[in-house]
């Protein structure tokens, strides 16, 4: 592998710019039956919480036109056992690990923010201010610009490695709420969670989740993440992992030229389990082509260069 | 297991809107355990976006053939009932843990389907007959239009069709049967609609039995939990089972119906 | 054709609830050679503004996974031709016309409110806050309940017809939006414009859309739009036309279950130009299969109802 | 117009990513203009959602089949160059304005093409034959793989190939030949991409020429405004042709290049 991918984002060294988003990729252990999971840039791993949540009951999972609809509810075994079975586990990986995490109240956050960081492999905290399938919280912290300081302040005190915060796309104005993190300290962006959608059956007459709404992920959704990160990457100075429907080494160029400094790939596992390391091969071949020596020039063109528009 | 695009010989309607697909590929040689299910992917664009996780129904090792029954209803089974010969067909498997061969002491088997449950059942008794195992096939179906399979399963043992309306074999649901006839048997496999696995459960109390459990799927791997069930007897809640890596195949007894 | 699709809204009388969404039909001209405009159950014409427009540079459109993006512009004729010329030649046409009208300031939208109101074809109004395609304003009136609200207000003191109100998605809160407008008085929602997304060449490294972002629709926006008609319908009583991409009778129903009394159709009618009398006829086969008797019966179903929950 | 799912009779390959496909519908007995174009639908899910506007190159009337050349190159031409052999293809058409005939006094017409402009020449030319006018091409491409339609348009007239790189024919550009070796003409007519039909405006100055447009576009019947382009010497900057529904086919002078 050559130095054409490699990044270096606040925690996260990165020998390509692509990583398993949270919450599609669990803690690693499936995937790394099919591939070395060193290859990777970094892991997101699913959110964890203060306590072990079993989430929502099922159906969880339902098909739109070009995305799926999820409402999992954060399920995960609780902070006690992602500290002492799945972080060791990932340790025999050579891959920084990005810990996603989620809370009901501030207290919850800053708690497991407190002590996932303290694990070896955790370089960097994903702050998950933007889960919409928890009644009890989650989401509201996504949509206002005070909450959503405050809380990133709060774990900021706490966390010994750098804090992503993750943004919700179910707002106006998401540009107000990236400024308001940055100047609260977070290291960087993930964006974007999910779109809130819902998909009726005809044959019940309700909705097809059985928490009625859930969050669009997949393609259906690319377009909104682009536009975002572009707003966003112009007007803030901290860097954006990018996400939501990247299938292709097209896409995640897509998501740095509007401003993205590495991406996250969530769905695609789901469709394809060897789409990561399939990427890494095809990103570096497209460099070439393009004649780019790391991929890190690209960041933000679309906005930054002179380039004649067609 | 892994991921190929295998090549489609053969895609064929064999009762009402029931098909039979069978596909060549190497990944078949890894398709040794009956109760296994394959995920497919029915577009090579993202609608339906989702793969469809279909049960192996027969296996050829040497030809490095294997077929698949299924009904063909939704978005992603239409598609692929399109499938022509010599198409691709991106299969992802074998995933799950299917029915347990290594544990049979019994001399005697019964196998009760019902509907699209019926398919994995094949391969099953494909392989007990195999050990010398005596099967006895209790196959439900809506109507005789819906049946298939009939001539198959009987070559390998007893087999007893049932339909709801009577237009074939016995009238009425598989545990009337069972219930009336009292098939002797050992040990008890079973696959199909959920109020089916039910009734064996309540109505026949079988002492050993495992039953094939289906829910909607994300990953098919185990990693996106979107097809966790619970667990009897867990009084705390958060006990789980994932269908896709756990099982499809549990004993009676483990999830919570 | 039968009762069976026949409903009444304000200002709307209907033979089957099927309309062309604005700015996808022009002003019915074109679709007037492939069928006959009297069959459809309204028209949702093109927004009219107080001046012409061009409209934004080309391309105006670009592709993106189950859906567009436009970035048109609210190009039109201007208030004074589309009186004197478009709406007269609607009049030959048995169809009541629901007028779309778009502008930059408040006195914009009173006085092409005024005017239009008094065709007399024009027997609904649509007020469409949420153009994402136009710079001067917009879609600030969309995201704003209390500007939403006075406009609303100020639009029903000059109108002679009943006033909707286009709604746009891309808020946190939907419900606070189509509840404020409601008590300002407007006599029913349209619900959902588009989202806004962006989508980037790879040649030229450039947005494709020269406007950079534009407005996302067709079916890949389908479950925002049932879950946003779910969450409103249940907290107005104002009735709902739903629409995002809708594209099939199948979709028409999940619309109505999930709240709308009517639905428009956009994207779809520049994939196939007869979708919507095809709609309608396959929309009366599918009420007989499942034995309704009128689709109103079939509004709000997925939340008003006791089915089970399989 | 129209829309009908015709069938495919032939999809080949006849230059580097250049497709002949050929299809038979009723559709086709409505193609009499040249320069008109079909909107095709290349996918019967939404990825692609729109259709594709493609000309028409060729028809034969009598036997209902129309011919359209086309280059494989985004996700909707790859997916028409999959089309096999009686796969359906859904053809929304004839649209647009084509290149009028009627008008035509002159003895000679100037046919100009460029790349994927040359196809609707072909049918141009074909009718100007029949009417009697002398016919003169000078079709354009980039090197001799990507040429193609050579013997076609021989067999109707003198026909100039150009190739950018000189690996066919005359070296240069179409313009350059035209201004070298100053074939006489009465009328022109071109297709091609916007610099070429901008050098054919500001070197050659024909009096009497039509050019045929390109613009992204939604429907392609004229209600969509995607397609608008601005009107030459129009100061309010508000006047407008949509390239769909007014064009594609306009004289010269009419479209700000
Ligand atoms: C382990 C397992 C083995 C199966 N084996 C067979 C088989 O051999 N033959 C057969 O015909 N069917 C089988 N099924 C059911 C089959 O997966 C569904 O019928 C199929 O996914 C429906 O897809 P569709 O495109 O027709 O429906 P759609 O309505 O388009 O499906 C929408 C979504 O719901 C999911 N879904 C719908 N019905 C089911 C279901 N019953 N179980 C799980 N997911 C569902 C789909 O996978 C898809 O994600 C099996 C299911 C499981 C879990
Ligand atoms: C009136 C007219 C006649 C045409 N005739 C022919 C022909 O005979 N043969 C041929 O090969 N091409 C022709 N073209 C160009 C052809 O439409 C495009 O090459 C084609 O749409 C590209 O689609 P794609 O799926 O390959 O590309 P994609 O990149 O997937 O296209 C994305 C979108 O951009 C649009 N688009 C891309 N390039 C063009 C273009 N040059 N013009 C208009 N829209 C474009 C597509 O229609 C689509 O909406 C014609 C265009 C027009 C307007
Ligand atoms: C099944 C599923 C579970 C998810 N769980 C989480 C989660 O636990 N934490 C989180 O921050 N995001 C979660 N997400 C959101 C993804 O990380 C990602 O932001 C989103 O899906 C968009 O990317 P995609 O379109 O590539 O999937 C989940 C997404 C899916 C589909
Ligand atoms: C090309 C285009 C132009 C549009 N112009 C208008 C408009 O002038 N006024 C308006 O209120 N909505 C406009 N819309 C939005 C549609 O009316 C509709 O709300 C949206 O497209 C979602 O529906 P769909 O997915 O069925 O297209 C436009 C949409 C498109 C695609
Ligand atoms: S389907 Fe993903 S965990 Fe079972
Ligand atoms: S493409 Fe719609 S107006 Fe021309």
């Amino acid at each position: 592998m050559s130095k054409k991918l490699s990044i270096k984002l606040p925690g996260l060294e990165m020998k390509n710019p692509i990583m398993p988003a949270s919450g599609c990729f669990g803690f690693g252990r499936e995937f790394s039956k099919l591939y070395d999971l060193s290859s990777l840039g970094a892991i997101g791993i699913k959110a964890t919480t203060e306590e072990s949540r079993f989430g929502n009951p099922t159906p969880r999972v339902a098909e739109t036109p070009g995305g799926m609809l999820n409402a999992i509810g954060l399920q995960n075994p609780g902070l006690e056992k992602v500290v002492s079975e799945e972080l060791p586990f990932l340790e025999s990986y050579d891959v920084p690990i990005l810990a996603n995490i989620a809370g009901t109240k501030t207290e919850d956050y800053v708690n497991v923010a407190e002590k996932v960081a303290k694990a070896p492999n955790v370089t960097a905290l994903e702050l998950n201010i933007s889960c919409p399938n928890v009644k009890e919280g989650g989401i509201s912290f996504g949509t206002d610009p005070e909450v959503a300081a405050a809380l990133t302040k709060a774990v900021k005190e706490v966390s010994e490695v750098p804090v992503y915060v993750k943004l919700s796309p179910n707002v106006a104005d998401i540009v107000t709420i990236a400024q308001a993190v940055e100047q609260a300290g977070a290291d960087g962006l993930s964006m974007i969670n999910t779109l809130l959608g819902m998909r009726i059956d005809l044959k019940t007459q309700q909705p097809i989740l059985a928490n009625r709404a859930g969050g669009l992920s997949g393609p259906a959704i690319k377009p909104v993440a682009v536009r975002m990160i572009y707003e966003v990457s112009q007007r803030v100075s901290i860097p954006i992992i990018g996400m939501g429907g990247i299938t292709t080494a097209d896409d995640v160029i897509e998501f740095f030229l509007a401003g993205a400094s590495a991406v996250a790939v969530g769905t695609a596992n789901f469709v394809n389990p060897f789409i990561c390391p399939e990427l890494i091969d095809e990103l570096e071949e497209r460099l070439s082509t393009m004649k780019v020596d790391n991929i890190n020039e690209l960041v933000g063109r679309s906005w930054s260069s002179c380039y004649n528009q067609s | 297991m892994r991921r190929e695009d295998t090549v489609v010989t053969e895609n064929i309607e064999i009762a009402r809107n029931i098909y039979q697909v069978t596909f060549k590929g190497e990944i078949v040689s890894e398709m040794t355990e009956p109760g296994q299910f394959l995920h497919l992917r029915t577009s090579d664009q993202y609608m339906p976006l989702l793969r469809r996780p279909i049960s192996i129904c027969d296996v050829d090792i040497d030809r490095q053939e294997c077929t698949m029954l299924y009904r063909a209803d939704g978005e992603g089974t239409k598609q692929l009932s399109d499938k022509r010969q010599g198409d691709q067909l991106d299969v992802l498997g074998p995933l799950g843990n299917g029915f347990p061969l290594d544990t049979i002491k019994g001399e005697t088997a019964l196998l009760v389907g019902g509907g699209i449950g019926v398919p994995p059942l094949y391969y099953l008794s494909k392989k007990l007959v195999e050990k010398g195992v005596n099967v006895f096939h209790v196959l439900g179906f809506a109507s005789a239009e819906d049946t298939f399979y009939k001539q198959q399963f009987s070559e390998l043992g007893e087999t007893i069709i049932t339909t709801i309306d009577g237009s074939l074999g016995y009238q009425g649901f598989v545990t009337n049967y069972i219930l009336e006839e009292q098939p002797p048997y050992d040990i008890l496999y079973s696959c199909g609609p959920t109020p089916m696995l039910n009734a064996i459960e309540q109505q026949l109390h079988p002492e050993r039995a495992y039953f094939s459990f289906e829910e909607r799927m994300g990953c098919g791997i185990g990693a996106c939990f979107a097809c966790v069930c619970h667990v009897q007897g867990d009084e705390t809640g958060t006990s789980y089972k994932k269908v896709c890596s756990d099982g499809p195949v549990f004993p009676t007894g483990v999830i919570q119906l």
